[in-house]
């Protein structure tokens, strides 16, 4: 099935089944078929991965640029045009910089902590819908999915905190991981809104349960429930105003203050993978995903995630951080009443309709 | 209305729940509770025995213990009993009216309702007014129960209550030392009759296999129950009736229940605590009337304990005392006549009895009300101050003496016809006892009314207050005419209405003329002794025969003798088994707790402390049982 | 990708039972020997999570679509959260109190 | 035949990793070594029960154990620093007695389980969903428990917060 003004034929359209016919037609004849499909799969992962990559420097460039402009200043603009290409020279930097490993360090979980970190983020991408059939795989539990593997990150930043030796990076593993608990909760909480409204769990059924109106504009609860979400998103990546695990004004850069080079490059890396993930969720959740006329819908998907994301980019370059026990008093007493309330109004409202009808 | 005879006792029974929640912070509201109560149960009561007198005969009967929960070797039925048939039934709770059980409700309900409206005199301005007005509630309602249950189960239980109930009451003033033993006595005493009664009760139902009156009748009529076992059953049933009634050898509680109040004797001897002996023997006459032997220990029983207890009256100066002794002999007459067959008689003496009695007592509670005494040798020549009080009690003490054409003269008379018949002795004993009876209520009349007051200080003459005449009236008429119920000159209606046959004793002049020049004696020897409230006459009399006085003063000896076996028997077994309980089971109880001790000295090494090692013998017990149970797995 | 379970299976019940025990027993293991209380703690959760295994193998081969060896699965996970709420509570207490938390040093109860 | 092979490797993948991660936990003399090597089986037992047709617990499990237990023990760890390295098991007879019970525990167990028949050992696909049955099969013939559980918890919750609170 295909979206609007994107026929099927079209390899940018739908590139996963193209890319199986070109596999099978080069390889077929030579490869027995579970391999096949493992290469399949593979590849397909790595056109996610690559494609996550590039927006991440997009992403970097753009904050970079956008935040710059909002204090009045001009922001990266020697590398390339407009700046374009300073991503990649950090990049280049980053990859030829030594990775310093402290005496006081536990080597191997110091060296697991960035993966931990990453590849959870990375995998988050594979069951996220850029258009219609467009994901790696449909899971029926996809949003529980996301939330799943935002846990791993948790653990991975606690690693790197531990293991680092320093006590500055202890303190900002510790909180960091006291902040994922607590949004993780009114997190797992307001997600439940769209999934109670769609019927589904699954992320591809949540978007087509949109088709006909967003659930954004499901009133009342639809813009309580965003906002509930992105601000408990904010916080589960870490970024301003809640982005104490790295406080440099208290703890030095918290639980990566050790890591150099490459190792922190994936770090760096993995927090924008995490908030252009927010982002695409929350498009996927409560801007009807894929679903508008004329784009072909990947391009529906990118430029409403990169809108949502933009305005991240806004909260933080308008709000100062906050200070811990503000943050905690905001996860427990405000954002977890709420959207208990959220859950059961819009249960109250799901059935009501449903009786109505 | 007969239906709904369970309602009776019922309403009582809820004045009794509410008073004892609550209500008995408001005395007034708790006494008017409780005579309404018992208002609407007479009520009730008169509309039952209408229907009796119409022919209704009701019997309802439900599961208690269902049979299941009661049949093998719990209750085990004699081999005898299980070759004729017999199963054990289940535990029923059940009600049953015939014309006994109407006759006893009216009685019961009657003399509370005068009771309690009496005790609002004299019992004004007592501390435990609201408390005393839910016993009496409780006291009602646990007799009404007793005459209602259709088995001994069920009577059983009433029968207990009616103890406590007593036991209450007499103790009402439980801070004096002497009401505090009577009730003690009461209840010891009577429950020394109990245990045969339960024993009685179990033993039929070993043999019978049930509870039942009617059944048991049935199967004693069929010749079901060896005639040994019927004896022995109805003799200890008869022994929770000796109890009760104060027969001898139990008599010795009535005259010392005498400390409690007034109305609460009355209500004992009346209608509630005693009647239940003679009720229970009326009832299971059907059962007893199968034994011959049985009815000549009853017989002889009753006919003695008449005589005895009228030959302690005769010298008491304790105006209640008196009372106490005449009712004993009164019950003692009732006895005797289920015991010669005349059951109805019984029942008929019962009857008129329950009012006269309570008549005298409330008389007597009138009195004391106003010298604060109970010594007649402190009274005299109050007939001036209370004129109701004298009319109504000579009217009442006539009646107890027999002569016509009060009520007590008809029962007695019957009772004499019936002992005439056949037991000459018994007659011989009975006649004796109308004569005593006489010359004792006689000389309570003189010494209390006439002459002058011989007692200290001065006594205000107010009269009877309104609540206490209004019952003295109320009482004095069934005093008089209830007699006419079972007259023989219109066909003994009662008796034949109790006793369920058709024929009518009839008239015996000899015996009416005989008992009437008896009873005509005692009052003029009465009047030759005190008459004109003089005492020196009787005074040199005892004098005269100072040991028989003595011997009729102590009673006998036996309460001395009853002392004497709990102060020196008892009280060294029960030393002798309290040293038993010290040394050896004592002993014993500690041995095992030095044994424990020492064991767990020993077994709390194994306690490291280390929550792994227990954890590791969790498992390896855990394993060891996997291992036990597969093995014994593979073994089949 | 298949995203429904193949009618032929080759992985039977008494894989997972096996690897259940498996599991079971090496959380045993570590529950027994070792002297952390925090490490014992992760040595019972190894061995919910055999059982769990041992359930969730249940499910999938028992009959009929009502999956209480998931259900069951999930209230082992309960308790398992409330286990290690109410265990590491106890761990930090005694460590405040102690300065230790190695369990043979904690022996009060010593008989 | 490829899915199946599939689904072999797969669980045997994930058996592998979750007894290797347990066997880490054993020996690891780090204790947060330890805690990574339970995440590793917290992780691959996930794995199974997709393998095992369980999907929506498999996540479940990742969000509950790896997303709050293990945070929780890592916390735990934290709180009680001097503790980071510890002896394992000073008496080496308790780590003999220890291993010797838990080996005949996995010996008794697994004989009964391979010896035993079941009643049903040929599987049974499963659809897909598991997450209606399971909520279904929550809030009515598990109604009960599933509101006994969620009192556990609270009191879990209340007496954790008692007993850990500093005076």
């Amino acid at each position: 099935m295909t979206g609007l003004g994107c026929p099927a034929d079209l390899p940018i359209c739908n590139p996963f089944q193209y890319l199986h016919q070109l596999v099978a037609a080069i390889l077929g004849a030579i490869l027995p078929e579970p391999i096949l499909t493992i290469l399949v799969t593979a590849l397909s992962i790595g056109m996610v991965t690559t494609l996550v990559a590039i927006i991440v420097m997009s992403q970097v460039w753009a904050e970079r640029r956008v935040v710059g402009f909002m204090q009045g200043r001009l922001g990266p603009n020697r590398v390339g045009p407009a700046g374009l290409l300073q991503s990649v020279a950090d990049a280049v930097k980053l990859l030829a910089k030594e990775i310093i490993i402290p005496y006081q360090a536990d080597r191997g979980p110091f060296l697991l902590a960035p993966l931990l970190v990453l590849v959870p983020s990375l995998i988050v991408w594979s069951v996220i819908p850029w258009g219609p059939g467009l994901s790696v795989t449909d899971l029926n539990v996809g949003v529980l999915f996301v939330l799943a593997m935002g846990a791993f990150p948790t653990i991975g930043i606690l690693t790197a905190g531990w293991s680092s030796g320093n006590k500055y990076a202890v303190l900002g593993g510790m909180r960091a991981a006291a902040q994922l608990i607590s949004y993780e909760i009114p997190m797992v909480l307001i997600v439940m809104v769209p999934v109670i409204i769609a019927g589904s769990m699954s992320l591809g059924g949540i978007v087509q349960a949109q088709s006909v109106a967003w659930f954004v504009f499901f009133l009342p609860v639809g813009p309580i429930a965003l906002l509930l979400f992105l601000i408990a998103g904010i916080a589960e990546v870490n970024r301003s105003p809640f982005d104490l695990p790295e406080a440099e004004s208290e703890i030095v850069a918290g639980f990566h203050t050790e890591y150099s080079g490459m190792a922190f490059a994936l770090f760096f890396l993995a927090e924008y993978a995490n908030t252009f993930a927010v982002s695409a969720m929350a498009t996927v959740l409560f801007f009807g995903g894929w679903t508008g006329p004329v784009l072909p819908p990947f391009l529906w998907f990118f430029i409403k995630a990169y809108v949502v994301f933009l305005a991240l980019v806004w909260v933080r370059a308008t709000l100062p951080r906050m200070r811990y026990d503000q943050l905690m008093r905001v996860a427990w007493k405000v954002a977890l009443p709420v959207a208990l309330l959220t859950v059961g109004a819009t249960a109250a409202e799901v059935s009501l309709r449903a009786m109505a009808a | 209305m007969a239906e709904v005879a369970w309602a009776i006792p019922l309403c009582p029974l809820v004045a009794f729940v509410i008073i004892s929640l609550g209500a008995r912070r408001s005395p007034g509201f708790s006494a008017a509770l409780s005579i309404v109560a018992v208002a609407v149960s007479l009520v009730l009561a008169v509309g039952v025995i209408a229907d009796v007198l119409a022919g209704g005969h009701v019997e309802q009967s439900r599961v208690w213990i269902p049979a299941p929960a009661i049949a093998g070797p719990i209750v085990p039925l004699n081999a005898a009993a299980l070759q004729s048939g017999a199963a054990p039934q289940p535990f029923s709770i059940g009600f049953q009216v015939d014309a006994l059980t109407a006759v006893m409700l009216l009685v019961v309900t009657s003399i509370s309702f005068v009771v309690q409206i009496y005790s609002l005199g004299y019992m004004r301005g007592d501390s435990g007014f609201a408390r005393y007005y839910a016993f009496l509630s409780l006291f009602s309602m646990s007799m009404l129960g007793l005459v209602l249950a259709n088995n001994f189960l069920a009577l059983f239980v009433f029968w207990e209550l009616v103890g406590l109930c007593s036991y209450l009451l007499i103790g009402h003033w439980h801070e004096r030392p002497a009401a505090a033993e009577a009730a003690k006595k009461a209840f010891i005493v009577t429950r020394a009759g109990d245990v045969g009664l339960l024993l009685g009760v179990l033993f039929l139902y070993w043999h019978a296999g049930t509870f039942a009156f009617g059944d048991i009748a049935q199967m004693a009529a069929d010749g079901r129950i060896p005639a040994g076992a019927l004896t022995v059953g109805i003799l200890l049933v008869f022994c929770g009736a000796v109890g009760k009634s104060a027969q001898f050898p139990l008599h010795v509680w009535l005259p010392d229940a005498m400390e409690g109040p007034t109305p609460v004797s009355a209500l004992i001897h009346a209608a509630t605590m005693v009647a239940a002996g003679v009720y229970l023997m009326a009832r299971t006459f059907p059962i007893l009337e199968h034994s011959s032997t049985a009815m000549a220990v009853v017989a002889t029983i009753g006919g003695f304990t008449a005589f005895f207890a009228a030959t302690m009256g005769l010298v008491s100066t304790d105006i209640k005392r008196v009372l106490a002794y005449s009712t004993v002999s009164q019950l003692g007459y009732m006895m005797l006549a289920i015991g010669i067959g005349a059951m109805s008689a019984g029942v008929f003496h019962l009857f008129n009895h329950a009012f006269f009695k309570a008549l005298l007592f409330l008389c007597a509670g009138s009195v004391i009300h106003l010298v604060e005494t109970n010594e007649m040798f402190e009274m005299g020549g109050l007939g001036r101050r209370l004129p109701l009080t004298t009319i109504t009690m000579t009217i009442a003490a006539l009646s107890l003496a027999g002569l016509p054409p009060l009520s007590g003269f008809w029962s007695k008379d019957e009772i004499l016809g019936a002992a005439l018949a056949g037991h000459p002795i018994l007659f011989v004993l009975a006649l004796a006892t109308v004569g005593m009876t006489a010359f004792y209520m006689f000389r309570v009349i003189f010494l209390t009314f006439s002459g002058s007051f011989r007692g200290t200080g001065h006594v205000e003459s107010h009269g009877e207050p309104i609540s206490m005449a209004l019952s003295l009236v109320i009482l004095v008429i069934p005093s008089i005419i209830s007699g006419f119920w079972g007259m023989p000159f219109a066909g003994n209606p009662f008796g034949r209405l109790v006793s369920g046959s058709a024929e009518s004793t009839g008239f015996h002049p000899v015996v009416a003329t005989s008992s009437v020049i008896v009873a005509l004696l005692g009052i003029g020897i009465a009047w030759v002794m005190y008459g004109g409230g003089r005492i020196e006459a009787g005074a040199g009399l005892s004098a005269r025969i100072a040991p028989l006085h003595q011997l009729l003063i102590r009673r006998y000896y036996l309460d001395d003798l009853y002392e004497w076996l709990v102060a020196r028997v008892f009280l060294g077994i029960g030393r002798l088994a309290a040293t038993f309980d010290a040394e050896v089971i004592d002993g014993a109880v500690n041995g095992t707790g030095a044994l424990t001790v020492l064991i767990g000295g020993s077994l709390r090494r194994i306690q490291t402390g280390q929550v792994q090692t227990y954890a590791w013998a969790l498992f390896a017990g855990i394993l060891v049982l996997a291992v036990l149970l597969a093995g014994l797995r593979l073994e089949r | 990708m298949p995203t429904a379970l193949p009618p032929l299976y080759p992985i039977t019940l008494q894989h997972g039972l096996v690897l259940g025990a498996a599991l079971f027993s090496l959380g045993m293991i570590g529950a027994l020997t070792k002297r952390n209380a925090i490490e014992i703690l992760m040595s019972i959760e190894v061995m919910l999570n055999g059982v769990m295994v041992t359930f969730i193998s249940f499910a999938r081969h028992a009959q009929g679509p009502a999956l209480g060896g998931q259900i069951f699965a999930i209230f082992i996970m309960t308790v398992a959260a409330a286990e290690a709420a109410v265990g590491l509570a106890i761990v930090i207490a005694v460590y405040r109190l102690r300065r230790s938390v190695a369990v043979d040093t904690v022996n009060s109860l010593q008989g | 035949m490829p899915t199946e092979l599939l689904v072999a490797g797969g669980f045997y993948t994930f058996a592998v990793l979750a007894i290797l991660g347990s066997i880490a936990l054993i020996l690891s003399r780090v204790i947060f070594r330890s805690a990574l090597s339970l995440t590793l089986v917290l992780a691959s037992v996930a794995g199974a029960y997709v393998v095992l047709g369980a999907d929506f617990l498999a996540v479940v499990q990742i969000l509950v154990y790896v997303g709050a237990i293990m945070v929780l023990i890592i916390f735990g760890i934290m709180l009680t620093p001097q503790q980071v390295v510890l002896e394992t098991a000073r008496d080496p007879g308790k780590a003999v007695a220890g291993v010797a019970v838990a080996a005949a525990v996995f010996v008794v167990t697994t004989g009964v389980l391979l010896g035993s028949t079941w009643p049903r050992s040929n599987p049974t696909p499963v659809d897909m969903p598991t997450t209606a049955i399971l909520g279904e099969g929550l809030l009515t013939t598990f109604g009960l428990p599933f509101e006994l559980a969620s009192i556990l918890l609270l009191l879990a919750m209340i007496g954790a917060i008692v007993i850990a609170r500093e005076e």
